[in-house]
């Protein structure tokens, strides 16, 4: 009978365990060593870390033990490879196959001596044993990225940008269309720890905000990976759906080029005391974004809650720092010059790739006007923007930076605040800071990382140094019947073992 | 055959007609030229005959009879089948009353087919006879020609072979020579005799050739300004008449042998 | 066409790909930006300038530019286009891929806009100044004045996500995906077309070839399709060809707008990325194609029209 | 006065259509006058309201008036669509003009030249263009000239050839006319109408072309007021904020239908069959002109 | 009469080729030799495309002969050059066939028929009006007629505006390409009778090309008879319809309708077509077509030779 019939076909769907996930980002290839992005693997569940990243930024074993270690300066390391782990093939994960696939991050990817440079790795069955040239601190932190996702190497991998590599996760690669950058996702059915409880995962790309929120609410998609913030109130009304939130890693700067007007602390004063991030994360950013205080995120205890931002919203403060600094307009076209005269045009460069860039940019242009400072905003690609960061061709610049990358910040902030960081052109230059740093280079201990780091950042704050506008907020809007996908401040491990959609 | 009553053919309410009280009386087998000056309104009075004057202009008055049946209360249907049988009408240029990027054959054919029960074949056969009769020689490379490979002569005789196919009882003609050489000219005026012997074709001529009038026909109509101002046999339009108007025309009409006085 | 015309055209469209090829390459060559920063960036890591003088110098970035050039020339003669920067895979591949998801969008919308076009043109020439005519022609106004990207978006949220008659995404591979866009691109073409057509049909009816028509008392059905509508389509014949081409370009737009994974998609794509490879190869292919298709239209128009034919 | 009541008699239409091009006009001249509020004005506390008696447009995503903004825009578009209709003509038929009357070696290289260009679809080139040059208002405009000019050196140089081989230019030659004279007077005095027709009813498609780039982020860079970026921004707020995306787009289809109908009146006036088959010739690929050589 | 030092100018020879495609090369006009005479006109008759226009373009110099060359009192017109050339222009002048063609439809009738002298300074501005009400008079055209514009006037009007600006600049030779085949029988009696008045006058020479052999035998001094791209016979314009000798003269002479011929008669007409101009073939052009064909007229090429005074015929049968 027909109704026979329409039964047994939902029943079909029913058992084999189906679901759609888009997403706005994408890759075009499946090797995790090729491309900058090469997380995919990982976020599509073919491959696993040696350590993960939880979410309170801390760190703690996956593929191996929790219980590893370090001699006293920090280069040499010793893990123990769980027992168990097989990859979807079949093979047994050894601590020699792990060997050989950080050999091949080494070896055939450009990026692995940006993290570390081994000096030797050593397999002994279960253990590994990897020695650094310099003192590596956070050495399982940085085995977290995905860059370092162990595969298979024994087989033939010419192929795996566009088949996928052979990993120890719960899915495994069935097509990927490089074009479309669609990728299908089966059951692994060597899965290592327990059922998976999901068939077929399709992971469907469109570079389109708006387009990826209707096909949620078109039913295209069961989930959808970090969803707009224009388009996020739709879904936080209906209860067919939830939301999954997680704070991220990422601030965004404007940063402040010294060596031009902003030279003079007064401006920059003013010009962070004309922020209102409260009101910009409001009513401009829909509330998808923390306003910002301090250079690393509020989700993480870097001292968000701690220390004192002595330039904070206070636009009075401004117009009478400015006044009392000099600053008039002598010419009258409605802004002010600097106390030597000069007309003053503050070039904001920013790139379109996120979203919340343009916003804050512009609206820190029209706020600066109303104190009679003129803003001209500039848009470039991101590669322009980032030439002219290391070259210093700019009064501000707008970055998003995921200060965080490896739990831990000491990296980043060395890159753009220290004096000689590669990416610090403004001018920075504090001594009291630059040591401080240096000590963290050399600490192990966590707590005392941070607060050595804290310290810094507080440094940061008084120099006026940068405007923090904010942190945003990741998330995964799915239905409601979807269970076991979370947005985690990691932003790789979106699907796993207990990935489902009930009926 | 014909009989044209009284017609007043206007292409505008305001001004002045085009044609103003045009009679006419055609009989069986006559040939009649219309002559005058350029705008007098000749093409209009073959064109109302037809019942294809341009959209603005009607007959508002009198009356056209053909065969003893009104023309003007013809009905698209009706005239779909007069047209082309009993009615029909050779241009100045035949060559472009063709369908330009079709075959002479292909529409020869079209059209003995669309007014008589022949095969393909048949048809074929038909088009061929019938431009062989009208002299030109390799019928069948003439129907495999496309009208832009024809000389003017022969695009007009082709024109003739059409107009001849369903032996009409009137054929129109509108200055059917006056793009051609004088040579030309020649041929085409006797294939248009011809015709008429041999079918016993009416034909109603437009030509600003006087000669060549006086020629053919048996009767001339001289119009000026949509009116008629002169009409009779040859003799009377050379000799008898003594209408300003047609002796202005013949004094200006250069003659072999003649000289202006310099 | 003869053999020589043929031959004459295929070396006219050699020369203009040589053109274009210096053309495009000339201006990437002057473009701001250090391609091999690009490179890397768009691999997300930020080179050394050592490495960068290193890699330039593997890439033959620091020879004089007719050096650069005739490398380039070489390796494009021998089909190797480069390495796109941002996908990381060679050039070729990357267009093969996305060149037949352009080419079903673009033959699928132009089947549309002739279903339409067509009937709806010679309509409105028949019943010229009638309501028929003046409907059509509203409706071709309102094609040719709308902005196909408005069009789009708006068939986006009515259809797919109101209606929920279509999906919303356009990167899958079946024939419901290509829908929208194809609607979306056919519209303001039907509405050239629709006018293209009136005009020309219009126009035949004024020649003398349609009054020997009917005074060989031919039906006037017989006289549209047969006489008039073979003669009005035929100068849109090339023109038909050249919309193919401005098709091939112009879907971008569409193609960003419905995501859909096809050429435009990927040359917006390519020049946000500031892949020069990509760009390069993404314009010359088209050219190529692009002039092909106007070869082939135009050796069908001359098979068309035998006017063209030598005596 | 008595003339111009004639004029409008005659040609009621284009009367009509040039009467709405003057107020979209006006509307962009006068801009800072209808605007109701400062077009760059954020007001963040105010962000994508609905229309309302203080926004008629409703906001934009920065609380800025989205009515003023549209205005504005109008002033954005015109300008540019103006401008970029104004160099393709100026270059593209002087360039065709000499080509045509000179005709040998400069006809053969102009027309190779622009055969390269028209070999190309145009949208494609532009990309590249704006592309490598950065995007930016004043880019897309060089963009859209490179790949237009040929279009009106192709329909200049097919007029050019037509007038030509006209007697009255023979006659010109024979009189004694100096070759100057005869280009300025003949050449340029017989083709220049047809030329601006073109143009003028060019103009809507040059309008949505920039709208199409700026779209696409290769024209206009925020915060100006551009119609197609607008639409852009728009997108995403399609749901929450629908104005946002209505209006601009509105907008650009009045305009351009304004442009559209003055340009078709325009043609009427001029002469109804000669313009549409002289602009598929401007269009036309070279191999085949045959046909529309006739013009 | 028909001197040779009284001739203005001489053609002598010319020959024009048009290539048409990289096979076909047309004869438009095959050695040509004929004079234009002070105070004489020579009529020039032919069917459609026997290159009757082709000759006199180049002979007033607009289009390049492929061979022979054009005297003008005896000296080489063909090596002027630039300025030179242009100066020179004025002494020869051209009406040309369809005057709705021949006028710039944008410009007054003052303005046209005054432009050939501002070009030569001949006059001021502020002389254009009565210079234009005197050349308007000339052609017998009302004074008014200064402020019209071409459309606004009638096809035999306008054929006299064309009059006029020829005649505006007193050249020496007046070359009329069928400056009547536009107009009607009456129209094209006014505008003969007004060139042969104004020639009587200013004792210019005319060069009066038309297809109507009735209609020039009336008043040309001398009949050049084309075929072909070919003068195949060259009389004395009286004599044309007694004594015409060329077969093909004779096979025009008996096409023509004429308001005295004898009504009774067949009509006799050349049955086949006009060969194709294009790569002639050796023998007499007239070959096909000739009732009296010969051997050797399919071999060898006539020339045009000296039958009697005055009279020259390309025939084998006189030669
Ligand atoms: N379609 C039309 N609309 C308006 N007036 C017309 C139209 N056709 C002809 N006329 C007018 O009608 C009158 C007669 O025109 P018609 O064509 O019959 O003259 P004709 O004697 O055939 O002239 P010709 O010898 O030049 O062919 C003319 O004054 C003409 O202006
Ligand atoms: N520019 C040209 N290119 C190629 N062939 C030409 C050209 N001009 C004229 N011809 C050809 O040269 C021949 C003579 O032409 P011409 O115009 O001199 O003839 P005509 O005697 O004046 O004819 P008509 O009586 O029709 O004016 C014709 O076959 C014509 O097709
Ligand atoms: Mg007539
Ligand atoms: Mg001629």
């Amino acid at each position: 009978s027909p109704a026979g019939n329409a039964k047994t076909s939902s029943d079909a769907a029913a058992e084999k365990k189906i679901l759609m996930i888009g997403s706005g980002q994408s890759a075009g290839t499946l090797d995790p060593i090729k491309a900058y992005n090469g997380w995919y693997p990982v976020r599509y569940g073919f491959c696993q870390t040696l350590t993960k990243m939880n979410d309170d930024y801390s760190i703690s074993g996956w593929l191996v033990e929790d219980g590893y270690s370090s001699n006293e300066d920090n280069t040499v390391w010793t893990f123990t490879i769980k027992d168990n782990v097989t990859f979807s093939n079949g093979n047994k994960m050894d601590a020699q196959a792990v060997k050989e696939s950080l050999e091949n991050v080494f070896e055939n990817g450009e990026r692995g001596v940006e993290y570390f440079t081994p000096d030797s790795i050593e397999a002994d069955g279960q253990k590994l044993i990897i020695t650094t040239k310099k003192p590596e601190p956070i050495l399982p932190n940085k085995l977290a990225d995905p860059l370092f996702c162990i595969i298979d190497t024994s087989v033939d991998n010419s192929k795996i940008a566009d088949n996928g590599p052979i990993g120890t996760g719960p899915y495994v690669c069935e097509s990927f269309d490089s074009a479309t950058k669609k990728c299908v996702v089966v059951k692994n059915k060597n899965y290592w720890n327990g059922e998976v409880k999901t068939d077929r995962i399709e992971f469907i790309y469109s570079e389109d905000q708006s387009t990826i929120s209707m096909g949620l609410q078109s039913g295209d998609f069961d989930a959808v990976y970090n969803v707009s913030m224009n388009d996020i109130g739709t879904f936080e009304k209906d209860s067919a759906y939830k939301i999954k939130t997680n704070p991220s890693g990422r601030t965004t700067i404007g940063f402040m080029n010294q060596n031009g007007q902003l030279g003079d602390k007064v401006l920059r004063e003013a010009v962070l005391q004309m922020q209102d991030k409260d009101s910009y994360c409001r009513n401009l950013l829909k509330n998808q974004y923390v306003p910002g205080k301090t250079l690393i995120t509020s989700a993480s205890d870097y001292g968000y809650d701690t220390l004192t931002d002595p330039n904070a919203f206070n636009p009075d403060k401004a117009k009478k720092l400015l006044d009392e600094a000099g600053y008039k307009d002598t010419d009258g076209d409605g802004f002010r010059e600097t106390p030597a005269g000069e007309p003053i045009n503050l070039r904001f460069v920013y790139y379109t790739g996120r979203p919340e860039q343009q916003i804050v940019v512009e609206a820190a242009q029209a706020a600066m006007a109303t104190v009679g400072i003129k803003i001209t905003p500039q848009v470039h690609d991101t590669q322009t923007v980032m030439d002219m960061q290391k070259t210093g061709h700019y009064d501000l610049l707008c970055m998003s930076i995921n200060i965080m990358n490896c739990g831990d910040p000491e990296n980043q902030i060395n890159t753009y605040f220290k004096a000689g960081g590669t990416y610090n052109a403004t001018g920075y230059n504090n001594e009291e800071f630059n040591t401080l740093m240096d000590q963290v280079h050399i600490t192990a201990d966590p707590k005392q990382r941070k607060d050595l780091t804290r310290q810094a950042e507080q440094i940061l704050l008084d120099d006026a140094a940068a405007i923090y506008f904010c942190y945003p907020i990741m998330n995964f809007v799915m239905k409601d019947s979807v269970e076991g996908i979370n947005s985690t401040p990691a932003d790789f491990y979106w699907v796993d073992e207990n990935t489902i959609m009930n009926n | 055959m014909l009989e044209i009553q009284n017609i007043t053919i206007s292409f505008n309410k305001s001004s002045k007609p085009a044609v103003e009280n045009f009679s006419l009386y055609v009989k069986p087998g006559e040939i009649c030229c219309l002559v005058g000056e350029s705008g007098s309104g000749k093409t209009s009075v073959i064109r109302a005959i037809q019942g294809n004057l341009p959209v603005q202009g009607t007959v508002i008055q009198g009356d056209i009879f053909f065969e003893g049946q009104s023309l003007l209360r013809y009905t698209a249907n009706d005239w779909q089948k007069v047209r082309g049988t009993e009615i029909s009408m050779i241009f100045q240029d035949s060559g472009a009353m063709m369908n330009p990027i079709r075959t002479i054959g292909s529409q020869f054919v079209e059209y003995i087919r669309a007014h008589g029960d022949y095969t393909r074949k048949e048809a074929w056969g038909k088009g061929v006879q019938m431009l062989e009769r009208v002299r030109l020689h390799d019928g069948e490379h003439m129907m495999n020609s496309y009208p832009f490979q024809l000389s003017g002569g022969m695009k007009q005789r082709v024109g003739i072979a059409f107009a001849m196919v369903f032996q009409p009882k009137l054929l129109l003609a509108d200055e059917p020579t006056s793009a051609l050489d004088v040579t030309t000219q020649a041929q085409m005026i006797r294939q248009m005799m011809k015709l008429r012997e041999e079918c016993g074709t009416s034909i109603i001529m437009i030509t600003h050739n006087l000669a060549l009038a006086a020629y053919m026909s048996d009767h001339i109509v001289v119009m000026k300004k949509g009116e008629i101002t002169d009409s009779g046999d040859r003799n009377h339009i050379l000799h008898i008449s003594q209408d300003d108007y047609t002796k202005k025309l013949l004094s200006a009409v250069p003659s072999l042998g003649g000289h202006y006085d310099v | 066409m003869t053999k020589k015309t043929i031959a004459s055209r295929i070396l006219q469209i050699i020369i203009v790909l040589f053109g274009i090829g210096f053309f495009t390459f000339g201006l990437t060559y002057l473009a701001p930006g250090d391609p091999v920063k690009a490179m890397y960036a768009a691999n997300g890591s930020i080179p050394s300038e050592e490495v960068v003088e290193a890699v330039r110098k593997k890439m033959g970035l620091n020879d004089p530019f007719p050096v650069q050039y005739f490398n380039w020339l070489f390796n494009c003669l021998h089909g190797d286009f480069g390495t796109s920067y941002s996908l990381n895979k060679p050039v070729v591949t990357v267009l093969l891929q996305r060149l037949w998801p352009t080419l079903k969008l673009t033959l699928f919308s132009l089947i549309l806009m002739l279903f339409v076009s067509v009937p709806f043109g010679v309509l409105s020439a028949v019943k010229h100044n009638k309501a028929a005519d003046y409907l059509i022609r509203l409706f071709s106004f309102v094609g040719i004045s709308v902005p196909s990207f408005w069009l789009g978006v708006m068939l986006i949220y009515i259809v797919a996500l109101k209606l929920k008659l279509l999906p919303v995404i356009s990167t899958g591979t079946g024939f419901k995906n290509v829908i929208l866009p194809a609607v979306t691109l056919a519209f303001p073409m039907a509405a050239k077309y629709t006018r293209q057509v009136r005009a020309a049909v219009l126009e035949e009816l004024h020649q003398d070839y349609v009054v020997g028509a009917r005074t060989r008392g031919l039906k006037e059905s017989t006289v549209i399709w047969w006489h008039v509508l073979p003669n009005a389509l035929l100068p849109l014949v090339t023109l038909f060809g050249l919309s193919f081409g401005s098709l091939l370009g112009g879907t971008a737009v569409v193609e960003v707008i419905f995501s859909y994974p096809g050429l435009g998609n990927l040359a917006v794509s390519a020049v946000t990325a500031r892949d020069y490879p990509l760009i390069q190869g993404y314009v010359l292919w088209v050219a190529l194609i692009y002039m092909v298709i106007n070869l082939f239209v135009d050796a069908a128009y001359e098979i068309l029209d035998p006017r063209t034919k030598v005596r | 006065m008595e003339k111009g009541f004639i004029f409008y008699k005659n040609h009621k239409q284009f009367t009509a259509f040039f009467i709405l091009a003057i107020v979209v006009i006006a509307a962009a001249v006068f801009a800072p006058l209808i605007a109701t509020h400062n077009p760059y004005e954020a007001v963040i506390t105010n962000v994508e309201q609905p229309p309302d008696g203080t926004h008629w447009f409703g906001t934009d995503k920065l609380g800025r008036d989205l009515f003023s903004r549209v205005i504005y825009g109008t002033r954005t578009s015109l300008a540019s669509a103006m401008l970029l209709v104004t160099i393709t003509l100026f270059v593209g038929s002087a360039l065709g003009i000499f080509a045509g009357y000179f005709g040998g070696i400069t006809d053969s290289v102009i027309m190779r030249i622009s055969d390269m260009m028209i070999s190309f679809p145009g949208l494609v080139l532009a990309i590249a263009v704006a592309g490598i040059l950065g995007p930016s208002l004043m880019n897309a405009v060089i963009a859209i000239v490179a790949v237009s000019w040929t279009k009106y050196a192709r329909l200049a140089r097919s007029l050019v050839l037509r007038i030509k081989n006209k007697d009255y230019i023979a006659a010109a030659v024979l009189t004694g006319s100096k070759t100057g004279y005869i280009l300025k007077k003949y050449i340029i005095k017989m083709t220049m109408p047809i030329m601006i027709v073109t143009a003028a009813s060019d103009i809507g498609t040059m309008i949505l072309e920039i709208a199409a780039l700026s779209f696409l982020g290769f024209g206009a860079q925020p915060p100006v007021p551009e119609w197609g970026m607008m639409l852009n921004e728009g997108r995403a707020y399609l749901q929450t904020a629908p104005w946002m995306m209505f209006f601009p787009g509105l907008a650009v289809f009045i305009v351009v239908a304004v442009f559209n109908l003055l340009g078709d009146s325009l043609r009427d006036i001029l002469d109804p069959g000669m313009l549409e088959k002289g602009a598929a010739a401007g269009g036309n690929y070279a191999g085949n002109t045959k046909y529309y050589d006739k013009l | 009469m028909f001197k040779p030092g009284d001739a203005i100018i001489e053609a002598r020879h010319l020959t024009k080729l048009y290539q048409v495609s990289r096979s076909k090369c047309l004869t438009a006009c095959d050695d040509i030799s004929l004079n234009f005479y002070r105070n004489q006109t020579l009529g020039i008759v032919g069917e459609s495309g026997c290159g009757k226009s082709t000759f006199v373009r180049m002979a007033v110099g607009l289009e390049k002969p492929t061979s022979g060359e054009i005297l003008f009192y005896g000296k080489n017109r063909l090596e002027l050059k630039g300025e030179e050339l242009r100066l020179n222009r004025r002494n020869i002048q051209m009406i040309f066939q369809d005057p709705s063609e021949a006028l710039h439809p944008r410009m007054k009738v003052k303005e046209i028929i005054c432009e050939p002298l501002f070009n030569f300074n001949l006059i001021k501005k502020s002389q254009m009006e009565s210079k234009a009400r005197e050349l308007l008079e000339m052609v017998e055209l009302p004074g008014s007629f200064a402020e019209r514009f071409p459309h606004e006037m009638s096809g035999g009007q306008r054929q006299r505006i064309g009059i006029a600006r020829a005649l505006s600049l007193e050249p020496e030779v007046i070359i009329c390409d069928e400056i009547t085949s536009a107009l009607d029988v009456s129209a094209q009696k006014m505008i003969v009778e007004l060139l042969l008045d104004l020639q009587n006058r200013k004792q210019i020479s005319i060069g009066f090309i038309s297809h109507d052999l009735a209609l020039v035998q009336q008043f040309a001094h001398q009949v050049a008879v084309m075929y072909l791209g070919n003068v195949v016979e060259l009389m004395n314009g009286k004599e044309v319809s007694t004594k015409a000798r060329h077969p093909y003269t004779q096979a025009l002479l008996d096409s023509i309708f004429d308001l005295h011929m004898d009504y009774s008669k067949e009509i006799v007409s050349i049955d086949s077509e006009i060969p194709s101009p294009f790569n002639v073939q050796e023998g007499c052009p007239f070959k096909e077509r000739c009732i009296h064909c010969m051997t050797v007229c399919k071999t060898e090429k006539p020339k045009l030779m000296e039958i009697e005074p005055y009279h020259l015929a390309a025939c084998h049968r006189y030669g």
